[in-house]
């Protein structure tokens, strides 16, 4: 079975950045769970996740992005989330997630 | 009675099925004539949905149903499954991410309703 | 016995349809993981089958039925009708379009297996 | 039901040039032939189909393309198609017609 979810990292300056590309649902959620949860562990900075090529996101993926918002902010830290398609962040908005994160 | 088309798919409860309920959501919703954005928020509802099934029931739980009812002025999207465990899915977690997703996107959700896990529906709006 | 996977979409005898088929199709074959073009050329012979019970049948024929199995090495693709006019659909016209397609873009296509109207077959190459 | 086919008909000098897109299958098939027969039958000289938006094809459709070319023949003149993406043109190719249509 083919994983329609590509998740690439680079260390920047600034902190990890993190890009996702593809579906993030169930079945893709564990993989990306994984990928988002090292990053978020191994980093001392702020880390910023770059949503360009997501197409799709559910309330899995969601999940996740909160529970790798915990994580950060137990050190004081933050989550940046940028390039967002409008369906994703309408996901934010109808969740109230897009309080929680830094959106640009 | 309202005559009325009716799709159904049956799928294995297996999360990488999730994917093809979806499109299969995102062409009948498409092919009602409903808007980009509207097609996409039924898309997006059926694959909560989905979802749920498969995390209730697990693999071992069969297949389960989505049926589709084409009216001439709403679609309205049932769910069942032979397995008794899924039965009322939804009903500890009223206020978790995956409802609230669902209740923004469809008009109106019904839990349990006869012998299914739940229905939804999604009025065509009225073009002024 | 090689277990398998099982996707089972019911639709009415109307044009209309013919594109969630299609939409289905594509999503089975994608998530196997074949190619770009072999997903397109699947989608197009499952597409070339639905209209041709349509074209035979009429509205007034009820449902017919696609299921999608889904082995290791190949997909296997099977269509049912409950109108015993499907019954061998493409009989007499087996070198028309219809039939040119689907022959050239599916491994193996039988007429008439058992209670159904055609069966087909594509395998997954080997990656190499 | 929403269609998913769109018919435009422009008089050019070298004679009409019909812009398709959208898909062509079983049901929207009679939309196109009606439209394109009657650009046919109106028509003195060659006719130009332009592909550049068709998404999807048939053998219904094929089937009319074969049919607006007989009409065309009776009067010696031609079916010119441009623009065609690579899956129509694999059907073309696969059934033979590719060999009776002038394709650029
Ligand atoms: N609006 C919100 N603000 C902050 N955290 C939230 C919000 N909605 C959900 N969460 C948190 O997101 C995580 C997953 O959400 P949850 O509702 O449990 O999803 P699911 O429905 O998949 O169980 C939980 O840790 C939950 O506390
Ligand atoms: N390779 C070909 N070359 C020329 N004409 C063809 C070819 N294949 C089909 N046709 C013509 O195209 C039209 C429709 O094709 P047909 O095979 O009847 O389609 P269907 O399978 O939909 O009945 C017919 O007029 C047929 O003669």
């Amino acid at each position: 079975m083919s994983s329609e979810l590509v998740i690439r990292v680079e260390n920047t300056e600034r902190g990890p950045l993190v890009y996702v590309s593809g579906e993030i649902d169930i079945y893709t959620a564990q993989q990306f769970k994984d990928d988002l949860y090292q990053v978020v562990d191994g980093s001392e900075s702020d880390v910023t996740i770059d949503c360009i090529g997501l197409n799709y996101i559910d309330s899995t993926g969601l999940g996740i992005f909160v529970g790798a918002l915990k994580k950060t902010k137990l050190n004081g830290r933050n989550i940046y989330i940028i390039n967002m398609k409008d369906n994703i962040k309408k996901l934010f908005v109808i969740t109230g997630l897009d309080k929680l994160f830094i959106i640009n | 009675m309202e005559s009325n088309d009716k799709i159904t798919l049956l799928l294995p409860c297996k999360a990488e099925y999730v994917s093809v309920a979806r499109l299969t959501a995102s062409g009948v919703a498409a092919r009602m004539g409903y808007d980009i954005d509207t097609v996409e928020d039924i898309k997006v509802a059926v694959s909560e949905v989905c979802s749920r099934i498969i995390s209730v029931d697990g693999i071992s739980a069969g297949d389960y149903e989505i049926t589709y009812e084409v009216f001439a002025d709403r679609l309205a999207i049932t769910f069942a499954s032979n397995s008794e465990r899924a039965d009322c899915l939804f009903k500890n977690d009223e206020d978790g991410l995956g409802m609230s997703i669902i209740n923004a996107f469809m008009d109106e959700v019904e839990f349990c309703p006869e012998d299914h896990i739940l229905s939804m529906t999604k009025y065509i709006e009225e073009k002024s």
